[in-house]
């Protein structure tokens, strides 16, 4: 569904990814782990067009995305759940909601933001208060709620745990367990590289930009390197 | 009483130019957070334009305001795509001293294409009303109509439209904006439109209530950003609260303390809101 | 390149009795661009017109040599750095020893200050400030009077109409204009009337209700307008529909054209303008509808009412270096302007003191006039009672 | 290498400085020269206060009208000599830039700016209207020149005040340069980055942005004060918003956050209208031109692009 | 009990009728590392800016080694012994990491501040003092090689260090690291905690707020858990992690 060839990003002068190849197939949950600053946001920014290639390929569902725009990405159907959750702190949770549903011309956004305020019931309580005010819990699980109303074909987690008390962190799991459940497609990022790989199907290990390793949740999380570095056995 | 009432009426004229001029100021500066410092010049060059649409062409008044409305939105989509945009991701100071020279730039095209003379767009509305002492001339009262209803046209569009609701999620937090969907690139073009279109009816408002002239534009401009202070950055009734005080703080002034020091006393005003609550009248903490 | 000389070649070839001719540079500093272009720019079209007048006629004769006059025009933007600047270049650059020009009070203070350890000769036109020839010095001279010899005028006529209580509405932050109002004050007084306010308004400023409205309820007699013509029009419009119906006296200078512009003539009716007579065709001389002729058809324009003050300045000029019999001796030719009649080629209906043009303080004074405006048009009622010799001998008191 | 470099670049400026009247032949030159040193020692205020604060103040021209008056009307109402008014003048600014600076600092940004642009309104207006102290619009005339009648240097001699102005501006960008290097510049520069930051680490910073302000501000009254007994007459017209903007764009156009730059952005906004011989709307429009593309594409001003050739010619042979 | 390093009383802050943080006592003693946790909105960030000094608190007291605080700005509680890092790391970018440590020894410097600009008047010994200084805080936290560069080259985890770094130059009594290991993976925050011990063993105390629980209950002396402004818990990392209420509140299920 995702193909990323080759791709390498630089800030400046400076690169910051040297040439990474990595795919996401219908369906699957991949998530990618690795230090701060080994380059997961970069990528992700890359295929979300937020920053642009300077070399390689972004093809999406067989088209080439490569260095469009934001906006035209979402349309093409993959909507990322941003890391520090980003709502809009001075809107309410709906208008937040429908936010969500910028891209979509459909009519049936209305039954979506029914469906998720059945999803997340937390969201029906909070429906009028400016989302600035929710607690980060409450946050998150809007910018998720968010995110679904595009209705992605390719749904992208950006750090959804960063920040966040042990317990909530426990329920972020347990909600992309649930997406993942509806069948959709999952890219997810997480510091938090236990979970991520419990949650994925596979999973790609970032150091300094390059990709080290590649293989099942189980396979990297049995590999002794990353149980040493990343997951703290 | 009646000297204090006919002062607010007085000021409430002026007071709506400023919340027009501040709406497009807070806008401009809510979405890409730049202090537009030329949009008092484009407010007079749609001013100036008006004038001559109707004066020398003979247009009717509404078209020759719609014409410069036209014009007046492709001057500041240029400001916006030559001047704005590659600064955009610069230190705001840089920005800022961009917005300076761009209000040189469109002072110098007016005084190019108009001239020096002062210029008063006609209407046909002269009679004055008098309501037990008050007097109302009547193209003042339907400026201030015309301010009440444009401040309401634009909360309708921000807070009922879509277009609107992107304008405020890309104020809000940009990057999120773009994940929504939101093509960040033509929004500050849609921006641009609205605060040059109240820049563009302000312009007429001056024009047709009082007159163009060089040097009026910046001094509203000032006016706009004291508003905005007064008010608070961002916050449309910050701008609809704050333009009116300090019209009829002006009026006030120039009637019972000093007419030669009103801007003054406007000025000394805005600075002793500031001292007491740096985020504004109507902001938040 | 101060002076050239044009005829050598014909004086080789021997070709006698013709004297030498030479040209002399004169030099315009004034407002040619900017808002206050529309006082100078026609001041330095004036000079240049007078220059090629006096050219046409023979030139200067000083002794056997013959001067044609060149007339290099700077532009000051009525701005008192660029003014001394461009004042500065025209002596130290150009060589020039005759400055002509001065539209405005700021940049001719700014000259004023130094020309006195310049050699050179300064003749200021339509600068009101009084201070400019206050202090006496020697080679200045102006054609246009202070502003408070005409508001002296005016406060006698408006004294003499009967009015006790004046509600003042002006550009008080405007030197000339403050001091018309205070000379004018002086004169009401004498008769017993008052100034009951004076409200203010900034060069910017259009919407004057809020002075209005105070004026209003305080009840005056009637109003005085002191100012430039684009904010005052918009005081004798508001003043009118805030429903003041008292007299309404000004000192603006405006043409009608610019008060149609933003007042109907039913609300401008009856307004008095009390100024200095200047260029007004209904009280023009026969140099004075001359002058406009010309002008307009030179320049496509009909000349401003104040641009006489320069074209006069260049006769005063002809006529002193005539007198004084040099050209590098600026000294001689500076008490020559203090000696002078009033040359017959002015335009201005100038009232001299002791029979001289400019008295000890180097000042001129014009008549002064008091004009309607009737049916859309502004007409000559009447000469306002101005006393020269008297403010002459006030002038000299003042340092 | 580099350090001998710019103190040999330094030292030919100096010389070059100090031969300019033996090479100017028009002295309408030297008189464009004695105002550049005056715009210099101003720009090297807003420097302390643009470019090494981050602030972007609009009032230096309002500072300058308050040195220049305060000099002149000191002289004339109590005598003083010239040399202690002069002295005296930056003292007067500083009070003012106390009383306006701590409220203005009070907010960041653009507000700032618009701050400080509604006090060079408030000096302009004040100067207009309070005539019976500053005669308003028709100016003060007179103002004497230092030394007095008597003194064994002629005054009244451009050369002589050339150099006159010349010394005081080295002395002051000096001050400049020790003011940018100590302990209180690298807090000023530390503000520019991070301001949370420096309130973290323990510093006051609200101080040394006052302190940068009045610095500043004092700059602005000693280079008003200096002008005002050059011309001998000041009137509120030159110290309006436009000249502020003057100080703001010798300041980009030189070079922001350096000492060299204030240096020849002030001889660069003197001497460009001299070879702009436009009519007023087209300066206008060039000058904002300018303002615009420098800040575009050289916005470290021409110190930094001389710095990039530099480094480009010197790289090249190694 | 000896006088507690930071002792805060009944400490409150409300914004605009919202009670962030509500009747909040806790200390850290001398030599101690305090652990604050707590669900996102308990009151954590207000708690450490009332702390700072950012903003004033509603009511109640903050004591610094027995003095009053509490109504001070954020500099003069640096210079009295208090100073923090940031949850997102905050730099100095044109800096290098010796200057932007330098400046962070500005507070305990003894000459006044004008004396650099004339070189007048100074402490002698001063500056070298200030240098050996950054060099033993620079061999601390493991930044030496990296001394020279400009702080906005080093990566995200030098940078979180310098931070600490930073706060140990004003010569602090106890610091506030806000979300220490946000960001870091596990080999970093082991150089974490390592770092975090060595700073209590050179004598300053710790409070560190930190989501990460293995962090917390590796380094942690006590810990003071918070729930919607208010203290629910407090004590060993034994006693928290079994504690009834902070696992319905906090933890949840999956510790």
């Amino acid at each position: 569904m995702l193909k990323v060839s080759d791709l390498r990003v630089s800030y400046g002068p400076i690169e910051v990814i040297h040439g990474i190849s990595l795919e996401v197939k219908e369906g699957e949950c991949v998530a990618l782990i690795g230090a701060n600053g080994a380059g997961k946001s970069s990528t992700l920014k890359a295929i979300c067009g937020l920053v642009p290639a300077k070399a390689g390929t972004i093809s999406f569902e067989g088209q080439d995305i490569t260095n469009q725009s934001g906006h035209a990405i979402v349309r093409a159907g993959i909507t990322m759940c941003p890391e520090g959750r980003q709502v809009f702190p001075q809107m309410s949770t709906v208008q937040n909601l429908r936010m969500g549903a910028y891209a979509r011309s459909d009519n049936e956004q209305a039954s979506d933001l029914e469906d998720m305020m059945n999803m997340f019931p937390i969201l029906r309580e909070r429906a009028h208060q400016a989302a600035g005010t929710l607690s980060g819990g409450e946050q998150e699980m809007l910018a998720i709620a968010r995110a679904l109303m595009a209705r992605p074909k390719l749904c992208i987690f950006d750090e959804p745990s960063l920040g966040l008390a042990p317990k909530i962190v426990a329920e972020v799991g347990a909600t992309i367990e649930r997406i993942k459940k509806m069948g959709k497609t999952i890219l997810l990022v997480e510091q938090n590289s236990l979970m991520a790989l419990r949650l994925a199907d596979r999973a790609y290990l970032f150091e300094a930009g390059e990709i080290v390793l590649s293989g099942t949740g189980e396979e990297l999380q049995s590999h002794p390197e990353v149980a040493k570095a990343y997951l703290g056995h | 009483m009646i000297e204090i009432l006919q002062q607010i009426i007085n000021g409430m004229a002026i007071g709506g130019v400023y919340v027009l001029i501040a709406l497009g100021l807070t806008t401009v500066f809510g979405i890409l957070g730049i202090a537009h410092f030329a949009h008092g010049s484009v407010s007079m060059f749609g001013g100036y334009l008006t004038f001559f649409l109707v004066v020398m062409w003979g247009l009717p008044l509404a078209l020759a305001i719609l014409i410069a409305l036209v014009v007046g939105f492709l001057l500041g989509v240029l400001i916006e795509l030559l001047a704005y945009r590659p600064v955009r991701n610069a230190n705001h100071i840089n920005a800022f001293i961009v917005a300076l020279g761009l209000t040189m730039m469109v002072e110098g095209l007016n005084l190019e294409f108009f001239g020096h003379e002062q210029v008063v767009i006609p209407t046909d509305f002269s009679r004055v009303f008098n309501i037990g002492g008050v007097t109302i001339p009547e193209l003042r009262l339907y400026v201030i109509l015309a301010a009440a209803l444009l401040i309401a046209a634009m909360t309708i569009f921000v807070e009922k439209t879509k277009t609107g609701q992107a304008i405020r999620a890309v104020a809000e937090n940009r990057d999120a904006a773009i994940l929504m969907g939101v093509n960040v690139n033509t929004i500050p073009l849609v921006v641009f439109s609205i605060s040059t279109a109240l820049g563009v009816c302000a312009g007429v408002m001056v024009g047709a209530l009082f007159a163009i002239a060089p040097g009026i534009g910046e001094g509203l401009v000032v006016k706009g950003f004291a508003v905005l202070i007064l008010g608070g950055l961002g916050s449309i009734p910050g701008a609809v609260v704050g333009g009116l005080v300090l019209g009829i703080t002006e009026a006030l002034a120039a009637g019972f303390i000093s007419s030669a020091y009103k801007d003054v006393i406007a000025f000394v005003a805005m600075i002793l809101v500031l001292l007491v609550r740096p985020q504004g009248l109507m902001g938040k903490a | 390149m101060k002076l050239t000389t044009l005829t050598a070649a014909l004086a080789l070839a021997g070709t006698t009795a013709l004297a030498a001719e030479k040209t002399l540079d004169i030099g315009v500093s004034d407002a040619l661009t900017g808002g206050a272009a529309v006082y100078g720019l026609p001041q330095a079209n004036a000079v240049k017109m007078a220059a090629e007048e006096i050219n046409a006629a023979g030139g200067i004769k000083v002794g056997d040599d013959t001067y044609m006059l060149n007339v290099i025009a700077y532009d000051d933007k009525a701005n008192p750095t660029e003014a001394s600047n461009s004042v500065r270049k025209l002596i130290d650059r150009d060589g020039v020893k005759y400055i002509l020009g001065f539209c405005c009070s700021g940049a001719t203070g700014a000259v004023a200050s130094f020309i006195e350890n310049e050699d050179a000769v300064m003749l200021v036109g339509n600068a009101a400030e009084r201070s400019i020839t206050t202090r006496e010095i020697p080679n200045l001279v102006r054609t246009r009077p202070p502003a408070d010899y005409t508001g002296a005028a005016a406060g006698t006529f408006v004294a003499q109409k009967g009015h006790k209580k004046v509600a003042v509405l002006g550009a008080l932050d405007i030197g000339f204009y403050a001091s018309y109002v205070d000379a004018f004050e002086k004169e009401l007084e004498k008769a017993g009337g008052e100034i009951v306010t004076r409200e203010s308004f900034g060069l910017k400023d259009r919407d004057m209700t809020p002075q209005l409205t105070k004026i209003r309820e305080l009840g005056p007699d009637a109003i005085l307008v002191v100012g430039y013509v684009e904010p005052a029009a918009f005081i004798y419009r508001q003043a009118v529909e805030l429903g003041i119906d008292v007299p309404r006296f000004g000192f603006t200078s405006g043409s009608e054209e610019q008060f149609l512009r933003v007042a109907t003539s039913e609300q401008m009716e009856g307004v008095w303008d009390l100024r200095p007579t200047e260029l007004t065709l209904l009280s023009a001389s026969d140099n004075g509808i001359a002058y406009h002729a010309n002008y307009s058809e030179k320049y496509g324009i009909a000349p401003s009412p104040s641009s006489p003050y320069a074209y006069d300045q260049t006769y005063a000029l002809k006529d002193a270096i005539e007198a004084a019999g040099t050209v590098d001796d600026t000294e001689a030719v500076a008490a020559a302007l203090r000696e002078l009649p009033v040359p017959d080629e002015v335009v201005m209906q100038y009232l001299p003191v002791d029979g001289k043009m400019f008295d000890v303080n180097g000042q001129a004074y014009t008549s002064n006039g008091a004009f309607q405006w009737q049916g859309g048009n502004w007409v000559f009622v009447q000469d306002l009672p101005s006393d020269a010799a008297a403010y002459s001998a006030f002038l000299s008191t003042i340092d | 290498m580099r350090w001998n470099g710019k103190t040999l670049l330094w030292a030919l400026a100096l010389v070059g400085f100090i031969l300019l009247p033996q090479l100017i032949t028009v002295k309408y030159y030297l008189h464009l020269s004695i105002l550049a040193l005056c715009w210099v020692i101003a720009a090297q205020g807003q420097n302390l206060i643009q470019g090494y604060t981050g602030y972007v103040s609009i009032v230096q021209a309002g500072f300058m009208g308050i040195g220049a008056y305060s000099t002149a009307l000191m002289g004339l109402h109590y005598d003083l000599p010239v040399w202690l008014t002069i002295l005296l003048a930056p003292c007067v600014t500083a009070v003012f830039a106390v009383l306006t600076g701590y409220p203005s600092l009070r907010v960041k940004g653009h507000y700032f700016a618009v701050v400080t642009l509604a006090f060079n309104l408030v000096i302009f207006i004040v100067l207009m209207n309070w005539h019976d102290l500053t005669q308003g619009e028709a100016g003060i005339t007179g103002i004497p020149k230092p030394g007095g009648k008597d003194s064994w240097l002629n005054w009244r001699d451009r050369g002589t005040y050339y150099y006159f102005v010349l010394s005081i501006a080295i002395l002051m960008t000096g001050l400049a340069a020790l003011i940018v290097r100590s302990r209180i510049g690298q807090t000023l520069i530390a503000i520019r980055q991070n301001e949370d930051l420096v309130g973290a680490i323990g510093i006051a910073a609200w101080k040394y942005k006052l302190f940068a302000f009045v610095t500043s501000a004092m700059y602005a009254g000693l280079a008003g004060a200096i002008y005002a007994h050059y011309q001998s007459f000041i009137n509120p017209e030159i110290f309006g918003v436009a000249q502020s903007l003057d100080a703001i764009l010798a300041v980009i156009i030189g070079g922001s956050g350096t000492i060299a730059g204030p240096v020849i952005g002030a001889f660069f906004v003197v001497f460009l209208p001299e070879y702009l011989r436009f009519a007023d709307s087209f300066r206008l429009i060039l000058y904002g031109l300018v303002l615009v593309l420098a800040t575009i594409f050289m916005p470290r001003g021409i110190v930094g692009v001389a710095g990039d050739l530099w480094a480009k010619v010197k790289g090249k042979p190694s | 009990m000896t006088t507690a390093i930071l002792q805060v009383e009944k400490l409150c802050k409300s914004f605009g009728g919202v009670h962030a943080v509500r009747d909040l006592t806790f200390h850290v003693a001398p030599g101690e590392i305090l652990g604050l946790i707590g669900p996102n909105g308990s009151g954590k960030s207000t708690t450490v800016n009332a702390l700072a000094g950012v903003f004033p608190p509603t009511s109640g007291e903050i004591l610094l080694a027995g003095g009053h605080i509490q109504t001070l700005p954020e500099y003069e509680r640096v210079a009295m012994g208090l100073s923090r890092t940031f949850q997102t790391a905050s730099i100095f970018p044109e800096f290098t990491v010796r200057e932007q440590l330098r400046l962070g020894c500005n507070v305990t410097l003894k000459s006044h501040p004008l004396s650099s600009v004339f070189g007048i008047g100074r402490h002698p010994g001063e500056d070298e003092a200030v240098e050996s200084r950054i060099n033993d805080i620079l061999e601390l936290t493991g930044l030496a090689e990296v001394a020279e560069d400009k702080v906005g080259t080093i990566t995200a985890a030098q940078q979180r260090f310098l931070m600490i770094a930073t706060t140990l130059a004003s010569e602090p009594k106890i610091v506030l690291l806000d979300e220490p290991a946000a960001g870091l993976v596990s080999h970093e925050r082991k150089t974490l905690s390592n770092l975090i011990r060595a700073i209590r063993d050179t004598g300053v105390s710790v409070l560190v707020i930190e989501h990460h629980m293995a962090l917390i209950m590796e380094v942690c002396d006590r810990i003071v858990v918070l729930n919607f402004g208010s203290k629910i818990a407090e004590g060993t990392p034994e006693e928290i992690r079994n504690d009834k209420a902070v696992i319905d509140a906090y933890l949840g299920e999956a510790v």
